[in-house]
């Protein structure tokens, strides 16, 4: 059992899939030979050879449209949009056809893809390089949202995405791309593509995350954890189809929640979770649900991104607020 | 460009037309081998019929209250009968909405273009056995499957089979950035692809030369480095021959190429639309002289291959089709509402199994 | 005062603001001598000329393109997209420029622009036509998102959509177009881009809306009055800025709430007004938050599209639920 | 394709390339007007300097850990030059994101390039008075800005403005949809418009020609049946008359046009990337040998327009110039945190006042 960062599982994962079924191909822009700009393609053109490698040419409507065409002929194209702002151009594509394909020809054709992305920001890169999409495709129906937020869960949440037989959207924390290892097993095996992980177990409050901010969720749970409070944290890791069973759960025990989340605030998914909470899990509220989110406006540039991205400590100011209406007896 | 001593010519690009038959039928010289066989070029004028007989009901469906927003295909009937021609059972076809022609030809029944229009998603569930069951249903989003064509040629041509994929759009979808991506892609890997632009001059009320700046839609290929032709998609024989070409040379390993069918929209542009508006009666008049239908009988006439009789027999055969289509069609009884969630995923997720449920318990809700 | 659909509204409000701003144009496909394939742009053409209006290629990248492009030259364009189902391609150019250039010059460029598009279902139209876009662009910082719902309020906000200094987005509820007509006085008045419209009083519970299902809200509203409940109605109208105090306040007054929305459930703008009243009104609330939504699933075509939009019989479904937890005493 | 008598061909289209200096400077003809004024020349030859002085300097700061990922201009100075050049102060420059020199020559201070790279935003807010200030800010998703300015252009019609609109992008960008559209449309309006393509050879690691298929980048402009063009982009006269050329029909309402300029990008695509994955050493050594400084260089020494000591007075100004800017950058305080909310919108809604207040109150938390 090796020791990884994030995107040393993720190209783990792809050589282990490319090697067990011979339909999986990936391309995308700068995957081939230079391995992908975060490498996580590392090493797959000389293993795979160019047929099921395939550089394309700088156009992501056409690697989201061949996608498609691929995945309808049996192949299993895992695609790499470069940064997710640039998936925009594959939207359409995207939602008027990848989500709707099996539907509308009533399940003759259909689209097994994975569209790849690093998400979020925080690595000091140029603009359009930190946007945060995962609510943008979560509200399309017919699709599987995936968010990883460790080592083990890339790997085994990018296998099932792969194997899944239905369009995938597989948005990986650029920032923690690097920042810590953790065991991954080579065993091939998939993790559920609809469960959201209990981290760690507390009774105080319930933090919810997922991706990037997973990292500072941890954070602000041992700052906690410091104060004598008990978070439970969970990563939601698949948003659609989301697991609010699991979180539900926690806030049955809890009574308190906050949300955290990086993409600007209004209709991020911290609301849908938020709404969710409210229809189903009024009653055993102690106080109103948080969200330490991202802000309405432009994710900045790098010198000013860290007064955007959710700290620490917005984390705790509002779990403070929490526990201000609902103090800990 | 004034040249200069500096200045050299370093590529040129031609852009050809080609066609057959003039507008009375009659041969223009030598004619492809095709057209020396009379069950064959029957065979042909039979599904331009046919089709026509089908556009006609469909659109006296739609008048008539009975079926949705229709688009018709009169006077573009040839391109469809080429392609279907074209093409071989193996190869892909990769429609956009006007070509019903070439998906009778392999094998759609033409009640499910009714369910289509008619608001059924099983209008597009193409039978099993027929070349169509692999082919891809009508495309709505302009332009938007052109460039899925790629993919699919690609999965071809990695998997070495002998196929080829045609994918068919409009004039006005070659203002799309989805089809410019296809077209400059598409030589990198020497696919084995075919771009049809069914030119039929209008995109709804916007016309040919109000769409780019582009002399001939056929030079959008040369984006790519693609051959690119035009030919008369209202001469059977033309088009047929040049398309088949095309196929044949993508299948041989020659690479992708497009062919610019010039055409013209007879009817408004759907149901929905009333061309009045913004194009002339006199145009209209004008291209009927052009209808590839009346242009092959002509010509088959001339080789004493079509007799009244024939006519007759043919008339009969397509008003029959188009009815039993058409009652097919209106006899077909709606999917339980719940059937909204039953092709979203190959699986339902647990957390919508509850709105499945929600659905099918407040009961029937459809109509048109 | 003339009795007006909502599109001869939308057609009244372009006549009016392009006579007395020189400035405005509009652009689009078939919006010049068709006037529109709804008739929204009829005679604008022949009033103001082929440089004004602007029949475009069938290109929406381009037509967000060039609406950005003629705004940063203080042109005020107006562009119509036939369907929203086909706005994807504008998405891209939207967040990536549109929402954005003001922040990323620092002033020194603005895009005071207008995409208008048909939005919602009901009309038997064919697939793609009846999709609900209101929350992807809503989610967009740096936007403002318009949806009227009656003839007075299309005219108002259109005129205020037009005159704003930054992008809009304008969903107009085409099942609407022509459903009914109502008086509107042709006095150049723009109505306020940021404040929800209580159109009904009633202390019982709160109906919140937008856009086409208003209407089905309404006759929501009249059966429950029919049974002795006051529903209080209220027409967000602009979803971004989005205005919470109404709601807020009319949440604190009823202590009910039922948010009807016809785009998918998941991640919708409901999600978005629940949670802010999960945050902010809880301690008002009888009962939880409902959603009366559209699926999470692909707009079917026209045979089942009333299975899918939300109707009287599924609001007062959801009432009932918050009836049930919280009789009205 | 075989020509039968039914094929004809309808139209033709040629690529020439211009090229007035080989790469040793020699002329290899009669060279166009300008090249006679010696201090024009001279002016040329300075900024293709500064701009390479900058371009190091800009790279020695990231390398250091003071500027963040920065994309070099290195061996492409020439079309900036030359953009600067061709365009006059009313017209309406919409960069990529390697012609600084152009940027330059329109007043961009050096110290806003280093900003916007350095991760603030207030590098694009160019200063009034310039030319650059109604220019377009660099544009990262690659392409998007083009069809913008055919939006621009029209604008600039319609108020029948003397003034032309140049949108300049990388061979990358052409195989972008968004580029398509604004070709194939221009001409529609008979738009004062210049699309230049700065083929520098590679996006990142992709080949051009691994992009597309087309055999140039300039027959793209076929696609909208614009004039479309190569010129060796290298070649500081060449490139300058070219473009010249392009922006003046422009201007006399000879409508759009696309030049391609062939040049080579000698740097690591930005300083986050390393090309030694991808191309080989030889290629880079190569196109050194065609690098647009050493040939114009060349040109001027063998005219006697150009000493040692200018060189060495050159120099030196680069260099001061290039460390002022940097010091500029440096000692620029950070903008305060609630500034990622003045201009979102003219007016901030009040509903995200809160917000705004939030990060007031929580302080500066900017690095960099
Ligand atoms: C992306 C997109 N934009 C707009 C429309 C609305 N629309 C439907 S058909 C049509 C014109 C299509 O013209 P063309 O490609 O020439 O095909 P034709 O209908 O003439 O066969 C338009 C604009 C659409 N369906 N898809
Ligand atoms: C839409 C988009 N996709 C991907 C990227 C990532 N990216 C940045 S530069 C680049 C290559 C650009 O190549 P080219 O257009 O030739 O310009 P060059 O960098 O060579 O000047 C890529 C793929 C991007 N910035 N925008
Ligand atoms: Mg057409
Ligand atoms: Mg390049």
């Amino acid at each position: 059992m090796a020791n990884l960062a994030i995107i040393e599982a993720i190209n783990l994962a792809l050589h282990s899939e490319m090697a067990r079924d011979p339909d999986v191909v990936v391309l995308g822009e700068d995957i081939g030979r230079n391995g992908g700009v975060f490498r996580a393609t590392l090493g797959l053109l000389d293993t795979f050879g160019p047929e099921r490698v395939i550089d394309t040419p700088l156009a992501e409507t056409l690697v989201a449209a061949m996608s498609i065409g691929l995945s309808t002929q049996g192949i299993r194209p895992v695609a790499e949009v470069q940064f997710s702002g640039f998936l925009y151009p594959c939207v359409d594509q995207v939602v008027n056809h990848a989500t709707r394909l099996r539907n509308r020809t009533r399940g003759r054709m259909s689209c097994p893809l994975v569209i790849r992305s690093p998400n979020w920001g925080g690595i000091h890169a140029p603009e359009h390089h930190s946007e945060a999409l995962e609510t943008t495709f979560a509200h399309m129906p017919g699709l599987r949202v995936v968010c990883p937020s460790n080592p083990a869960r890339a790997y085994g949440l990018l296998l099932a995405a792969i194997r899944d037989p239905d369009p995938v959207i597989f948005l990986e924390p650029t920032r923690c791309y690097r920042l810590f290892k953790a065991p991954v097993e080579d065993n091939g095996a998939a993790l559920p593509l609809d469960t959201a992980f209990v981290e760690r177990e507390g009774g105080d409050i319930t933090l919810v995350s997922w991706g990037a901010t997973m990292h500072e969720t941890r954070l602000a749970a041992d700052a906690l954890a410091e104060q004598g409070i008990a978070a439970e944290v969970i990563d939601v890791a698949t948003l659609k189809p989301l697991d609010m069973d699991t979180i539900l759960e926690s806030v049955a025990k809890t009574g308190r929640c906050v949300i955290v989340q990086e993409a600007p605030r209004a209709g991020g998914w911290a609301s849908e979770i938020a709404a969710n909470i409210a229809e189903h899990g009024l009653l055993s509220l102690f106080a109103p649900v948080m969200r330490a989110s991202g802000y309405d406006t432009i994710m900045p540039l790098a010198r000013s991104e860290k007064v955007y991205i959710p700290d620490v400590a917005r984390i705790l100011r509002e779990v403070r607020k929490v526990f201000e209406i609902a103090p800990k007896n | 460009m004034d040249p200069t001593p500096a200045t050299t010519r370093i590529a040129q690009f031609d852009v050809c037309y080609t066609q057959f038959l003039d507008p009375q039928g009659r041969a223009r010289g030598e004619l492809p081998g095709f057209a020396a066989d009379a069950d064959e070029m029957r065979d042909m004028y039979r599904w331009l019929a046919l089709t026509r007989a089908f556009d006609k009901k469909a659109v006296a469906l739609q008048r008539t209250g009975r079926l949705g927003t229709y688009a018709a295909c009169l006077g573009q009937e040839a391109i469809g009968v080429a392609i279907g021609k074209a093409l071989r059972p193996e190869d892909i076809f990769m429609p956009a909405y006007r070509e019903y022609a070439a998906q009778f030809l392999r094998g759609v029944p033409m009640q499910n273009i009714l369910l289509y229009w008619g608001g059924d998603e099983r209008g597009m569930a193409y039978p099993e056995g027929t070349p169509a069951h692999h082919d891809f249903p009508l495309s709505v989003p302009i332009g938007t499957h052109v460039p899925q064509a790629v993919g699919v040629a690609y999965a071809v041509r990695l998997r070495k089979q002998p196929r080829v994929v045609l994918a068919s759009c409009g004039d006005g979808a070659t203002s799309k950035g989805d089809f410019a991506e296809a077209v400059s892609s598409a030589k990198l890997w020497n696919l084995p692809l075919v771009f049809l632009v069914n030119n039929n001059q209008w995109a709804i009320s916007v016309p040919r030369e109000r769409q780019t700046g582009a002399q001939t839609l056929a030079q959008k290929a040369f984006a790519g480095g693609l051959p690119g032709e035009q030919v008369d998609g209202n001469d059977m024989i033309a088009v047929r021959h040049v398309l088949e070409r095309a196929v044949e040379r993508a299948r041989a390993g020659g690479g992708p190429s497009l062919v610019e069918a010039i055409t013209y929209r007879l009817h408004d542009h759907t149901t929905a639309d009333d061309a009045r508006r913004y194009r002339s009666e006199d145009e209209v008049k004008a291209a009927w002289e052009r209808c590839p239908i009346k242009r092959l009988k002509a010509w088959l006439e001339g080789r004493s291959w079509w007799t009244d009789a024939d006519e007759e027999r043919l008339q009969a055969e397509g008003a029959a089709r188009a009815e039993a289509a058409a009652q097919a069609f209106l006899t077909t009884p709606p999917e339980p509402p719940q059937a909204i969630f039953d092709h979203l995923y190959e699986r339902l997720p647990s957390q919508f199994e509850w709105q499945r449920e929600e659905v099918k318990s407040a009961g029937p809700k459809g109509d048109c």
